[in-house]
């Protein structure tokens, strides 16, 4: 047992860290640093461009998107060096966070899914960050039953014609191109009649609304389709095929976001390290200490379970199913701490924004965080994929199994 | 034994629930949420026209001399709708510090304008960081001036006059606080709105420069008397706060009756089933102690600084889980700003602090329990 | 609102405290005033001799079963006359226990469905505590699932012969008699299949056996069922409609034992409140202060939520259904409770016993604590229960309700 | 990277799986918890034949001489069988405390004796209430003999020999402690055997009357050699923690499947389900961060205190967990003496002191923290 690189692996970070060093953009480092759950962007530039320019830099330099194959933009590198690199891009990974769902989710759906010849278009750019990519599979009535999607497509000629509304989709408003998961068949059950595309987001009838959130801010949008064209060839696997290609993009959706959420423990501790209460400092007090170290035990048994992810991967083996629950754990514990370090500033908790403590950090942690217990998946779907998948246990009881769609009922009362 | 609202206090609550269905929707309320309005004017006026701001203050002042267990009732309906107006800083705060320790004169200049309407009235108690306690009253109190700055002010920015804790003295002793009345329309102020949790409801800071104040009370007597209404704003919190669970538990169990996913209603999965039935639990439990707290109030029992921090405590936790579970039940469209869940959960999260924090009110049943059990 | 008596109530309390100043058993009174969950067994004397002696003592007196007629034994109290007993009655209503079900389930179960003759018959030593009743519903095979149970009932003749095993049996072995539920007719769904009988507990056939606990006591049994034989004018309600006799009993199981559980905390305060910690008195310790906080609010909101339902009972009310929550909150709470007042005691909270601190109280209610949130209905049963009676949200989904009883599966996997 | 277990490790789990599958069966470990045996005597036998009492011994003192991560496999498998013996006071108390502070004849006369399975060890403490702090321990040493009472102490009334820690002084600093050696065997001990949660681990009150006994390590030196013994021992502890949590997972996840209840598996239950999902999540946690405290104990790892504190609380939260709710899958089954549940909820609670309690290790990882965060 140790943490150690092998020779390899020592070689690689060594490139990785020197390149790096010369490279990135060190004048955001430590904005990028502080930045929380709530509160990621910069205050002295645009996020986006500042995101974009370093993608282009890595992808010439052959730093992009390292586990693709060199030919659609990648550097063919293994999945510990993808874990290493990602160790040494340290703060200046969370300028990737723009291009997670295009590299994450509709990369390897193209992968695996679209003609060679599209794949030698659109992958490099979306590896390099010079096109930008979305997701759009959620609908209003859909929520955690994505294939409850009423999206439709309809055959006209060689076009699918596409009317619809999709909502969640993170970036649409400065995206080039998105995956579409579309009905086809209502007349089937559920799962059987739907279809993959890949779409301009340009096309005419495409528009893009963003959703303010809860919290206030934007990170999500919704997109209205009314009489879109897609080309046949831009569809993804078969007609009637969908769910099936859908649940690639899903997988990687899961296992990534589960590798990116926070805990807003290291906020906390450090918070509370330094802060005086009423009575004396915050860390000599029993109850903050208690709470502290539950939540210790929890951040620091999510960090080793990744590592034992990481461990399996360095050996070229696939890592077990432990990392299903980064997610699940990390979405209510932000909330909480967040909850607890507004607690510990009394009253004056409730100020937000620049007057108030750490520059409102935790009040923005506290507004976004009913979001992490949502996304991707809510608690209770992590929970049966958990129960389901992990420890064998039954699916639910599903009644729409073998109903045609358009006979599910859609209102529950009246 | 009569542990319930008596029947005209519940047709007191219909009627402000009436009242407040009609003129306080959550589309009227967004008007204040998304910064339109500092507060609803409108229904500021209503409530006066009700007679619900003066609901507890007597007759001769000007109110309808009911009592605190009416006042308990509209307050839940207050926190049931959300009410976007500065009810609680100037009803249960600054009213209620009046009827303690205000002059004849003092009640008789501003008690009647808070019934009417007329006057916005709040507490200046904390500086900052820090929950009730002496030693965080910096302000000073000197030759009738008071200095120093108050820091969250609720609804500071509206308000007429203020009800403000200052230091007279440096023994370490609790008589080193007195109560000050400042009418903040008179000068020797600065007000500056600050960006909170819950816009429904403004936070302010106000600073005093040499601004004139007259006594609230004794002097050396401010401790014991903000004692008093901490006490009593703890169970009219609470109302409110078990209006406000109330309210998100309903809106949970409407949307899993009526949203369908996987062919069924949401609410025949246990997970949603099970996650309203903790926070029906939740609310119930808030609700009862809240009474007791609404009984030891009305009758000025021995009993009401234990009886009130345990209302305090269950209603906010009562509210922050239910605020919070409720946006769960909605899943991804309980989190976007049209749907009303995220007003409860601000709301709730700004609550759960308006009177200090949730520990700082678990030390403080501790202590009360401690001393009712020496006694 | 207020905690007053009215005069009629307050009159009613006089008498009956004057009489059980001068009859109830005093010198048992320390001994019962200090059980707590796992410990209630008297040192000095048989705790079933006791408890027949005042039962009997208060039925001679016209104190037993207060709410019931007159002609069955009772007093024909109001309800609000049996709260106000109850209270008064203090610790000595310990001694009900081994009456509870028979008082609280099996008599009024007679009394709504026996016939007249066997009411006037059976109800008053019921009454008494001169005759002890139990409850046989419980299989293996049942569990939640009452329903489910397979005791068969063949009719033979004048007869019904019964076979089975029941479980769950409080205090079989020291019974007289008892109801039984069994099923009829396994050909139908399984709710319309039962038939309720009542019993005399020395029929030839009848086997008890004790259950060991996993705290080591037996305060249940089994009960063996070998060609019983029941004549049919024991029978209670129609052939077929026992599911409908028997929710008669379970509700007022799960409001009688709701009404009777712990929590735990009384017993944790006092223990508290003189403990020294190594660093100090531990009622100064804040971690110590917080969870007492949060546990204090719970355990006064089931004391306040069960007074307002008292409150309705004065006013000539039906309670509401705030009642429901409290089994679900005292189960788990007493369990927590407990495993923190060793936490307490530190290494020395492993010793159990007599020679343990306070003669191991706390380590008993560890051990008992398990049982707590099974017995009466699980804490997922009465979750449900909440959920769809007080809220309104739909049932399970029902796979076996069309299904006739014996193609029921039974086993759920190879 | 490897923060894993190497093949020739697992290997060494499964071979300790499949020998405690046949030789500790939950009949066997029946006999011990009915009070029919005060510890498996043929099943300690076994552990000796195997080598697993002595794989952390070197091999010039009679063990196997391979390690500690070769020890944590071994423990996860004792806690899974829930072992009737008296392994861990044994080899993670008396054995790791002479490996730290024995003298050269102090290993060769014990060490030795236990590897083989001869000699039973213990740790002496304990003096009732408390944790572990020199201010708690009261038992005088003087001119080589020891005058006190020491309870618990764990596996008390089967040990041969016990490791005792003394007050040799009373400045109030740690230099106050001493440890010593007792052969229990050599007279000058009462011991009575206390009942305890756990009955397959027994538990004893040892009276010390001017018994000889011999030191260990340095004079002064035991509170130091003590903080180690117990790190070291939390961490093995954590690895049987978590053994017993999987089981208790595994038991109740089998149920859930072969369980029919409303004409289906009760696995099929979200109520069912999430509760397992969340023992997963629960043991998972605990894994990860016994994981990390065995690659600090393996490599003597400065962060070992830390380490060694999170893995101590991570796995008696898991456990208790999973046990507690592994009986509550089982509904009124899991509750019967019949059904093996208990004896991973005895095992649970008990292990959750042994070392003292969850309050003082989470006091003692903040600590720790605060430590390393300074240097």
């Amino acid at each position: 047992m140790n943490f150690d690189d092998t020779p390899q692996e020592a070689e690689f970070r060594a490139t990785a860290r020197a390149w790096i060093s010369a490279n990135a953009p060190k004048q955001y480092e430590d904005e990028l640093r502080k930045s929380s759950l709530g509160r990621t962007a910069l205050k002295s530039a645009d996020i986006l461009e500042v995101a974009k320019a370093w993608q282009k830099k890595k992808a010439d330099a052959g730093w992009a998107c390292l586990h693709w194959p060199k030919e659609y933009g990648g550097r063919g590198s293994s999945p510990i060096e993808r874990v290493i690199w990602q160790q040494e891009e340290g703060p200046f990974g969370q300028l990737s966070r723009m291009f997670i769902i295009g590299h994450g989710m509709c990369g390897p759906t193209m992968m695996a899914f679209a003609r060679e010849e599209h794949k030698r278009t659109y992958l490099p750019p979306l590896a390099s960050g010079e096109k930008v990519w979305c997701q759009l599979f959620s609908e209003p009535a859909g929520g955690s039953d994505v294939a409850g999607l009423r999206t439709r497509a309809e055959k006209d000629g060689d076009d699918w014609v596409i009317n619809g509304q999709k909502i969640w989709t993170s970036g649409a408003h400065y995206s080039d191109y998105g995956i579409l998961l579309t009905r086809t068949d209502p007349t089937v059950p559920k799962h059987k009649g739907l279809t993959m595309f890949f779409l301009d987001m340009k096309s005419p009838g495409v528009e893009v609304r963003p959703i303010k959130q809860a919290s206030g801010a934007s990170d999500f949008n919704e997109v209205y389709f009314t009489n879109v064209r897609i080309p046949d060839h831009q569809r993804l696997g078969e007609v009637g095929d969908g769910w099936n290609v859908s649940l690639t993009t899903l997988m990687n959706e899961r296992s990534a976001i589960g590798a990116a959420v926070s805990t807003g423990f290291p906020e906390l501790f450090e918070y509370c390290s330094s802060l005086m209460l009423d009575d004396g400092p915050a860390i000599e007090d029993r109850a903050v200490r208690s709470k502290l170290a539950n939540w210790a035990v929890k951040a620091s048994g999510l960090k080793y379970t990744s590592m034992r992810a990481i461990s399996a991967l360095s050996k070229g083996e696939r890592p077990g199913p432990e990392n299903s629950i980064g997610k699940l754990v990390a979405g209510s514990m932000i909330q909480d701490v967040a909850t607890y370090a507004l607690d510990l500033q009394g009253a004056s908790g409730v100020i937000s924004g620049e007057d108030a403590e750490l520059a409102g950090r935790f009040q923005a942690m506290l507004l976004r965080a009913p979001g992490t217990r949502v996304e991707g998946g809510t608690d209770e779907i992590m929970r049966n994929i958990i129960a389901e998948r992990v420890l064998g246990l039954p699916g639910d009881i599903r009644v729409d199994k073998d109903v045609p769609f358009n006979k599910i009922p859609t209102k529950g009362r009246g | 034994m009569n542990f319930d609202f008596s029947d005209d206090q519940k047709q007191l609550r219909d009627q402000a629930r009436k009242f407040l269905t009609e003129k306080c929707s959550p589309k009227a309320v967004r008007v204040v949420l998304d910064g339109k309005a500092p507060y609803d004017k409108e229904l500021w006026k209503g409530l006066a026209e009700m007679g619900f701001l003066g609901v507890a203050i007597p007759e001769e002042f000007g109110g309808a001399g009911a009592g605190h267990l009416e006042l308990c009732v509209i307050a839940e309906e207050m926190g049931r709708a959300n009410a976007p107006v500065p009810f609680s800083s100037t009803v249960y705060l600054a009213a209620e510090a009046l009827l303690i320790a205000g002059s004849d004169a003092q009640k008789k200049k501003w008690l009647p304008a808070i019934a009417s309407g007329e006057a916005i009235g709040t507490l200046a108690l904390f500086e900052g960081k820090g929950n009730p306690a002496p030693n965080n009253v910096k302000l000073t109190a000197a030759n009738g001036v008071l200095t120093g700055v108050k820091k969250p002010v609720p609804d500071g920015a509206i308000a007429d006059f203020a009800v403000v804790a200052a230091r007279i003295g440096s023994s370490g002793r609790d008589s080193d606080i007195s109560l000050f009345l400042v009418d903040l329309k008179a000068g020797g102020v600065e007000v500056k709105s600050l960006t909170n949790l819950d816009p429904t409801r403004g936070q302010a800071e106000i600073t005093f420069k040499d601004c004139k104040a007259e006594p609230l009370g004794a002097a050396g007597e401010g401790w014991s008397i903000l004692t008093q209404v901490l006490d009593r704003a703890a169970v009219l919190c609470a109302f409110e706060q078990v209006g406000g669970s109330d309210r998100a538990l309903e809106m949970g169990r409407d949307y899993a009756l009526d949203r369908i996913a996987f062919g069924r209603q949401i609410g025949s999965f246990q997970a949603v089933k099970h996650m309203l039935a903790d926070m029906y639990v939740s609310a119930t439990l808030a609700r009862s102690n809240s009474y007791y707290g609404a009984w030891a109030l009305s009758t000025n029992a021995a009993e009401l600084p234990e009886a009130a921090a345990a209302a305090r405590i269950s209603a906010t936790q009562a509210f922050q889980h239910c605020a919070k579970n409720n946006i769960q039940v909605h899943g991804g469209m309980g989190f976007t700003w049209e749907f009303d869940c995220h007003m409860y959960y601000r709301r709730a999260n700004a609550m759960a602090l308006g009177l200090g924090s949730l520990s700082y009110w678990e030390d403080q049943l501790i202590d009360r329990m401690r001393k009712k059990n020496a006694a």
